[in-house]
């Protein structure tokens, strides 16, 4: 009965991959500018159930949508406030709220579980679904799909081809430096742990009202949050290529329900672990070509030099490190 | 005032119920806490304690004795345990309380002999609903595809996935008299009763698989709702498919456009007798496995199972669907016969054999013919 | 003028102690009041819950086992500066491990030496998961944090590939979890509390013995010397990445003992969930005690109270009981709050002081 | 445009960086800020371009008192600063730390300010690719960057904060050229520098810092003896340098290349004879710490080899060293000496060498109580390190040297400490060696303290030993040329 469409199969990777993409990328822009969101897991569940709430009761998806980004926004702003201006661990912060947040989603999101509310509208872009293939796989889904495909170029764009995306390179690489050419590396961190945070809620929202339509204890978007985080090691902080992880993790989600008919043995769900062990590989590999001993060896050998440099996934040089002003 | 009320708690009959998922899931669990308001209506002065999401995800390092103790605590007296899941807690808690009735649905420990006195069985003919789910699916079905989203694997869930199975059969093979080899039967099992995120497969992703495959009707064996959300879903996309919900009457409200029909359970009636005699003290340890009133399955003051058409049957299946719930009310026909093999090849019934109900209750495997694990071996 | 210092630090103790608790009550009770609570109603039977019956004590001193175990075990990876997520991770394959003792070791064999066994089991195999994170931090360079995080979803799958597949039940596969032990190998138990012994036995042991390593032995300066300042270490002949690997040993042993105890205490068999996110709880824990041995004990106890009284919420109020959580996250966030205001305040005071003098 | 500070304060908690400054700086000159390690001289700079907000004073710019709340109000007025400690982007292209701080908004200008930035290079003659990435430069061409960038500003006085470390003879060549050239253009240029023989072919005027105060200023034509004066307070000390006879190799360094440090250090090729007592001459930051590191087995090298004793230790870790009694004090005392958060007696416990799990407390308090007399260290065994004063904290870390050292490699081991005090600890060290038949590497920034203890001076310049020499055959000239990389 395994008769593989493809079409199908690449369509419903798109589809499915769209809040984790989302997620990746939220979390991209606040990584690359030196904060690490680890509420990312917890933020996500508060803003789903933010967004089907505020769906739900005003019946309308932009507000959903919007008070899901708000949400994002806000839980993303005390993770920067208390590691920007209050000199706290932003790990330790990020990990409080994650649970807290996730427990508030639960909390208050209770009398509204499993109640069908509002959902996206399925919203194919005449001409271009008729294409053959490519039409299927990107142009016959609904609104937040392709919003998560614009987002990925829109950051990648921002990011490395605009001023302002230098200026957010350099306050995560060196804030100290970038405060010597007239940024304000503390405000432009909190500015941008806030649209990440934006995005988040959207993201968030993205699986309350579209990809896992509804609310509920589980919602379904349990541990995807952490997943995004070791996305955005994997991409190296950037966003074409968080995006590419997320995709192949949205395949390998998809593909373990195959998995489970061609090896039964093994349960389906052990499938959703593949980035967690990705992940450290990738941070071994970084590590590990960062090694004076790797570098000299490559030193005159071009191959080695350019597979380095495409392995060079190096992190934002100040991320997790507290930006302290020359004084108090 | 407030002694007053403390005395009218007094005379009240508490019952406690546990339930596995929550109690508003449109699922198995919501159809528990349905027939305990039932008893609170149908019996004055008795009182439903209740607490729902008792499993290990959502409730972790809560057990169900602990539970128990507290229930018994707060006055009750009779314990509704609705998880096969809560076996082992069930009968450990039966065993700490011996002056408190328990009823563990879907259990067993009163025909293996293991329960105390104070501990019987309850539990709904559901294959009967679940044939009814097979055929309408068949009914329907256009590719002859049918998936069936199953929970976890075991007697019981391998009974109702073959139950449906046999539905779908006999409506393809003897209402539309279709080639045998066109009807695909799949079941994918998911891990749990209910999605647990990183812990059972996601039943979302699993139906939407069943469609992407082209099956154009999905029978769910899960107590949440998931396959009729995304029937919905690619209906609106522009897809022609259909799902059959489980346990719940009300499930397929909201869902109209691709909602088959929902077997379903109706423990109101099992509760009230339950109760009675537990109040008059004279409540057995008993394995009771109720059937639907054939009279009227629908009836809600005596049917222990039944089968809500939905809006999308269409008005011919309605009928036939009709005529094949008088087939088997009259015993006419009785799908659970020989000759069917296991799926591995190996004899479950012989040719003419009858299924007795401890052969239907201990499903080993799948039936021949059906695609999917059998057991994990 | 040590003795002035001393009543000072005490006083401003209770200050920061009551603004936070006061921060997190206006908090809470907001929250509540939006979910169409009363606060107080919630309050007390949360309270009821926990301590309303000799049985509702049993269970908090239940939970509070493996939350103060796990606690025992993040004080030495905190000490040595340390983040160790992977805790979760750890107690899970205690439980693994303790489970595989139960498992394979012939009935024969005397209960009490089975259950012996199983502990020690549950401690290698929760160090050696503690130690794979470790080798990544110490040399292959990856952040504790995420080899932790990586390693707690590698044990859930696991114990997940166990429990559907070769530990089975017969014929059944379902996240229920694995066969129940025989009734001998339960931790045996006071009937009207339901606490075992042993289990009380076991964890305040733990405590004296962490309290006593960290504070009478080289092991215990070392790692405080290592997390203060890890570039002196040579200066004092300390080995970084030993005491790390000692320290994520230590903290992975006590995981899996808690592992290991929900398995022959609690749950008497493998469940998916076994770890139950105590790991991740008591690292809020260790953070609220200010990463101080006998204040651990102590908030476990409150986290374990209200983890178990929020059960009544649901029955009586008809609310979800994760109200707990946002307590407990609450009052975490709220004791940072509270601490960086006042190093900020000390800050400006000295500053302010020194510009005085000029 | 010229600027005058008056009575600037800068107070980082108990320390006082900047104590009262006061000078000024004449428009289209070169004015030199001089003085020793921690005399103030970057904070005062940093104070200046906005960088650190000064705790008192004034500040006039052609006059005009002027408040900067950062960097970018001070580069509005036109003054601009190149930080000792490099503020660029190494992950960057040279284009992208060329545009940061001067491109605003959401267009990309790129080509306007590649057109800008060649423009800038042509003319000030300097090499750079605007697409290379910043980490493949040397920190010469960075700061030639730096520099463009500043002017590229509109900088009219610019900072430089000692940009002649650790680059090479050729590209300060071109750094002075371009300086000069900026200087006939009417730009004024502050050169923070310890380098007197730059300061002496540069500048116009000098300025002398000294813990936080101004010791001195000097007009051309300079006496540079008086200017030393000001800057190290050379008063003559007792010559204690002792006659001895080196032993048999005690370590042996050949063709040794390590990273770290500000420039590594680079095919090094050394022996040291046991009983010999070595100075290393440089500036900070040549090498001299890697170089003790190196010898330490703290840092490893990439090539070459080390051997002790005769035993090969090539890659071996520090513990092996210390087996050989090797002892290694640095520096930066509470960075990697001494543990901020323990008490005195903790430092003891920790240093207590019996194999017992337990701390031995009595011991650790005998411990302390006897070296705190011994070393006249101004605390108790209860006394956080972090909150002893400077000096003590050094008399604290020389405490720790245990009787059976052979080698010591010691970092500047009279940093911080009176010269009362210094001589002092010489005595006790050169007791010590010939009772043990121990022999010293050290490092001091000053020549005279060098040429005073050390029977052989090794110089260090941008990461290579470019003199080996004994003490009887040199003076203070030939190494202070040295040190500025002229053998
Ligand atoms: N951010 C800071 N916080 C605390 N103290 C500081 C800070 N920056 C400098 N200091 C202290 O101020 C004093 C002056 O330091 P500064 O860097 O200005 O010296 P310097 O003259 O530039 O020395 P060098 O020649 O080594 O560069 C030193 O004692 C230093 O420790
Ligand atoms: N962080 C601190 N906490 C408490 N006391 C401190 C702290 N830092 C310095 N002190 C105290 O302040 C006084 C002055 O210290 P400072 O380091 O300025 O001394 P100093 O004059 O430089 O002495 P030395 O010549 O030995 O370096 C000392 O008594 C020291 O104990
Ligand atoms: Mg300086
Ligand atoms: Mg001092």
């Amino acid at each position: 009965m395994e008769e593989f469409n493809l079409t199908i199969l690449f369509a419903s990777v798109i589809a499915t991959a769209t809040p984790i993409l989302l997620a990746t990328l939220g979390e991209t822009i606040s990584e690359k500018s030196g904060i690490i969101n680890l509420s990312l897991d917890g933020t996500l569940l508060l803003c789903a159930m933010t967004g089907f709430v505020i769906s739900y009761e005003t019946n309308s998806l932009i507000l959903g949508f919007a008070g899901a980004a708000v949400v994002g926004a806000v839980i993303s702003s005390i993770v920067g406030v208390f590691s920007i201006y209050l000199n706290q661990s932003q790990v330790a912060v990020g990990f409080v709220l994650t649970l807290m947040a996730r427990d508030l989603a639960y909390f208050i999101g209770n009398p509204y579980s499993r109640i069908q509310g509002p959902q996206v509208a399925h919203m194919p872009i005449p001409f271009l679904e008729d294409i053959p293939f490519l039409g299927s796989v990107f142009f016959n889904h609904n609104f937040t799909v392709y919003f998560s495909m614009l987002m990925i170029f829109a950051c990648w764009w921002y990011i490395y081809k605009t001023p302002y995306g230098l200026k957010l390179r350099a306050v995560g690489e060196h804030p100290g430096a970038a405060f010597s050419r007239a940024i304000n590396p503390r405000k432009s961190q909190m500015l941008y742990v806030i649209a990440g945070g934006l995005i988040i809620g959207i993201a968030g929202a993205t699986f309350s009202l579209s990809t896992k339509a509804g609310w509920g204890r589980p919602q379904g978007a349990e541990g995807t949050g952490w997943i995004a985080l070791a996305l955005v090691i994997f991409g190296g902080w950037n966003p074409i290529k968080a995006a590419v992880g997320a995709y192949l993790f949205a395949f390998l989600q998809t593909m373990g329900i195959h998995f489970q008919s061609w090896f039964p043995s093994v349960p389906a769900q052990v499938f959703n672990m593949a980035p967690f062990p990705l992940m450290i590989f990738t941070l071994l590999i970084i590590n590990f070509f960062q090694r004076e001993s790797i570098i000299l060896l490559a030193k005159d050998k071009p191959l080695l030099k350019t597979i380095l440099r495409k392995l060079d996934n190096t992190a934002p040089t100040s991320l997790g490190k507290p930006y302290k002003p020359d004084e108090y | 005032g407030d002694k007053a009320e403390k005395k009218a708690n007094k005379d009240e009959y508490k019952f406690g119920l546990i339930m596995v998922g929550p109690h508003n899931d449109h699922g198995w669990s919501q159809a528990h806490y349905e027939g305990g308001e039932y008893v609170e209506k149908h019996i004055p002065g008795t009182k439903m304690i209740y607490i729902d999401k008792v499993n290990p995800a959502d409730r972790p390092g809560v057990t169900i004795p602990q539970i128990v103790d507290d229930m018994v605590e707060k006055g009750a007296k009779f314990i509704i345990a609705n998880s096969d899941d809560m076996s082992d807690g069930t009968l450990e808690a039966a065993k700490q309380h011996p002056d408190v009735s328990f009823i563990h649905i879907s259990g067993d420990h009163a025909l293996t002999g293991k329960a105390p006195k104070n501990l019987g069985n309850l539990m709904g003919k559901m294959e009967y609903g679940k044939m009814m789910a097979g055929y309408t699916a068949a009914l329907t079905s256009k590719t002859g595809k049918i998936g069936f989203l199953g929970p976890l694997l075991n007697d019981e869930t391998r009974r109702l996935a073959s139950a449906a199975y046999l539905g779908a059969k006999y409506a393809w093979e003897e209402v539309l008299k279709k080639d045998p080899k066109d009807l695909k039967f799949e079941v994918i099992w998911i891990g749990f009763w209910f999605n647990i995120p990183g812990v059972t497969a996601d039943p979302t992703q699993v139906t939407q698989n069943f469609y992407n495959k082209g099956c154009d009707v999905v029978i769910s064996g899960i107590d949440t709702t998931e396959a009729t959300i995304v029937a919905d879903q690619e209906r609106k996309k522009g897809k022609k498919v259909w799902a059959v919900p489980y346990d719940y009457k009300g499930a397929c409200k909201g869902t109209a456009s691709s909602c088959l029909g929902v077997p379903y359970f109706n423990w109101g009636p099992s509760y009230v007798k339950n109760i009675k005699a537990a109040m008059a003290g004279n409540l057995k340890s008993e394995w009771v496995w109720a059937g639907p009133d054939w009279k009227d399955i629908n009836n809600e003051d005596t049917s222990a199972v039944g089968f809500e058409a939905g809006a999308a049957l269409s008005a011919e299946n309605k009928k036939q669907l009709d005529q094949f719930i008088v087939e088997l009310g009259s015993g006419k026909l009785n799908l659970f016969k020989g000759p069917l093999n296991y799926q591995d090849g190996s004899v479950f019934l012989k040719k003419g054999e009858v299924a007795s109900d401890k052969q239907i209750w201990y499903m080993k495997q799948l039936l021949k013919g059906m695609i999917g694990q059998s057991s994990t071996k | 003028m040590t003795i002035i210092k001393e009543e000072n630090t005490t006083i401003s103790l209770l200050k920061d102690i009551s603004l936070t608790a006061l921060f997190v009550f206006i908090f809470t009770t907001l929250i509540i009041t939006i979910s169409g609570a009363p606060p107080f109603e919630a309050y007390e039977n949360i309270i009821r819950g926990a301590f309303g019956s000799y049985s509702k004590f049993g269970q908090v001193i239940k939970v509070w086992i493996p939350l103060t175990l796990c606690s025992c075990g993040l004080l030495y990876t905190f000490k040595i500066n340390l983040w160790n997520i992977g805790i979760e991770g750890q107690m899970i394959m205690g439980a693994v491990f303790g489970m595989a003792a139960f498992k394979y070791i012939p009935g024969t064999c005397p209960a009490a030496l089975t259950i012996l066994i199983a502990f020690i089991a549950g401690l290698t195999g929760g160090a050696i998961w503690a130690l794979f994170a470790g080798f990544l931090k110490t040399f292959g360079g990856v952040n504790e944090i995420f080899a932790g995080l990586g390693m707690n979803f590698v044990a859930q799958s696991i114990i997940l590939w166990l429990i559907f597949g070769p530990w089975k039940r017969e014929g059944i596969a379902s996240m229920s979890g694995t066969e129940q032990l025989s009734e001998p190998l339960w931790l045996s138990t006071f009937t009207k509390m339901r606490i075992s012994p042993t289990a009380i036995v076991l964890t305040v042991a733990s405590i004296l013995i962490t309290a006593f390593i960290l504070k009478y032995t080289k092991v215990g300066l070392g790692l405080k010397a290592i997390g203060s300042n890890m570039q002196s270490a040579f200066m004092y002949k300390l080995k970084p990445t030993s005491y790390m690997l000692l320290a994520m040993i230590f903290a992975g042993g006590f995981a899996g003992l808690a592992g290991t105890m929900q398995v022959t205490g609690v749950y008497h068999r493998l469940i998916p969930t076994i770890s139950s996110n105590y790991g991740y709880l008591a690292l809020f824990v260790v953070m609220l005690a200010n990463y101080n041995v006998w204040a651990a004990p102590l908030v476990a106890l409150f986290f374990a109270c209200l983890n178990v009284g929020s059960i009544q919420l649901p029955m009586v109020l008809q609310i979800d009981s994760s109200l707990s959580g946002v307590i407990q996250g609450a009052l975490v966030l709220a004791t940072l709050g509270v601490q960086s205001f006042k190093t900020m305040k000390k800050k400006r005071r000295e500053y302010n002081n020194s510009n005085g003098r000029v | 445009m010229w600027i005058e500070l008056k009575s600037i304060h800068k107070h980082y908690g108990n320390v006082r960086a900047n104590n009262g400054v006061s000078f000024k700086v004449n428009e289209g000159s070169i004015h030199a800020v001089i003085g020793e390690n921690g005399a103030g001289k970057s904070t005062l700079m940093k104070v200046l371009s906005g960088y650190t907000s000064r705790t008192s004073g004034e500040i006039l710019v052609d006059g005009e008192p002027v408040y900067f709340k950062s960097p970018e109000d001070a580069t509005k007025i036109g003054i601009g600063m190149l930080y000792q400690d490099p503020m660029d982007f190494p992950q960057l292209t040279v284009l992208e730390n060329f545009m940061l701080g001067q491109i605003k908004g959401f267009r990309n200008s790129e080509k306007k300010f590649k057109e800008k930035l060649k423009k800038y290079t042509d003319e000030l003659e300097f090499d750079l690719s605007p697409n290379a990435q910043l980490k493949t430069l040397t920190i010469g061409e960075r700061q030639q960057l730096e520099i463009i960038r500043l002017l590229s500003l509109g900088a009219k006085v610019i900072i430089l904060d000692e940009p002649t470390t650790g680059i090479s003879v050729e590209q300060k060549d071109k750094l002075f050229a371009a300086l000069k050239r900026l200087v006939k253009e009417g730009k004024s240029v502050i050169l923070v520098s310890h380098k007197i023989e730059d300061v002496e072919i540069l500048c116009d005027k000098i300025t002398v810092l000294k813990q936080g105060c101004v010791t001195g200023e000097m007009e051309k034509p300079f006496d540079l003896e008086k200017a030393l004066m000001m800057m190290f307070e050379t008063e003559s000390k007792t010559p204690v340098r002792s006659k001895i006879v080196p032993g048999k190799k005690h370590i042996e360094m050949k063709n040794v290349s390590v990273s770290g440090g500000r420039t590594g250090l680079h095919n090094c090729d050394v022996t040291v004879r046991r009983n010999e007592i070595i100075g290393l001459a440089g500036l900070e930051g040549s090498g001299q710490g890697v170089f003790l590191r190196c010898a330490t087995g703290l840092l490893k090298p990439y090539s070459g080899s080390v051997s002790l004793n005769g035993k090969n230790m090539t890659g071996k870790n520090i513990l092996s060293y210390q087996k050989e009694n090797t002892v290694f004090l640095p520096t930066n005392r509470l960075e990697e000496g001494l543990i901020p958060g323990l008490t005195i007696k903790e430092h003891y416990s920790l240093r207590q060498k019996s194999r017992s799990l337990f701390v031995d407390g009595a011991k650790a308090s005998s411990d302390s109580k006897e070296n705190i007399s011994k070393y006249n260290i101004k605390g108790d065994p209860r006394t956080l390190v972090e909150s002893l004063s400077g000096g003590n904290q050094q008399r604290l870390l020389l405490s720790f040297i245990p009787d059976d050292a052979e080698l010591l490699l010691l970092e500047n081991p009279t940093r911080g400490l009176d010269i009362g005090s210094a001589n002092w600890v010489w005595e006790l060290l050169q007791d010590f060696s010939k009772d043990n038949n121990s022999t010293i590497i050290f490092t001091s920034p000053e020549i005279d303290e060098i040429l005073m203890i050390a029977d052989r001076v090794l110089v260090f310049f941008d990461g290579k030993i470019i003199k080996d020499v004994k003490t009887d055959d040199t003076n203070l000239d030939e190494i202070g040329s040295a040190i500025a990389g002229k053998v």
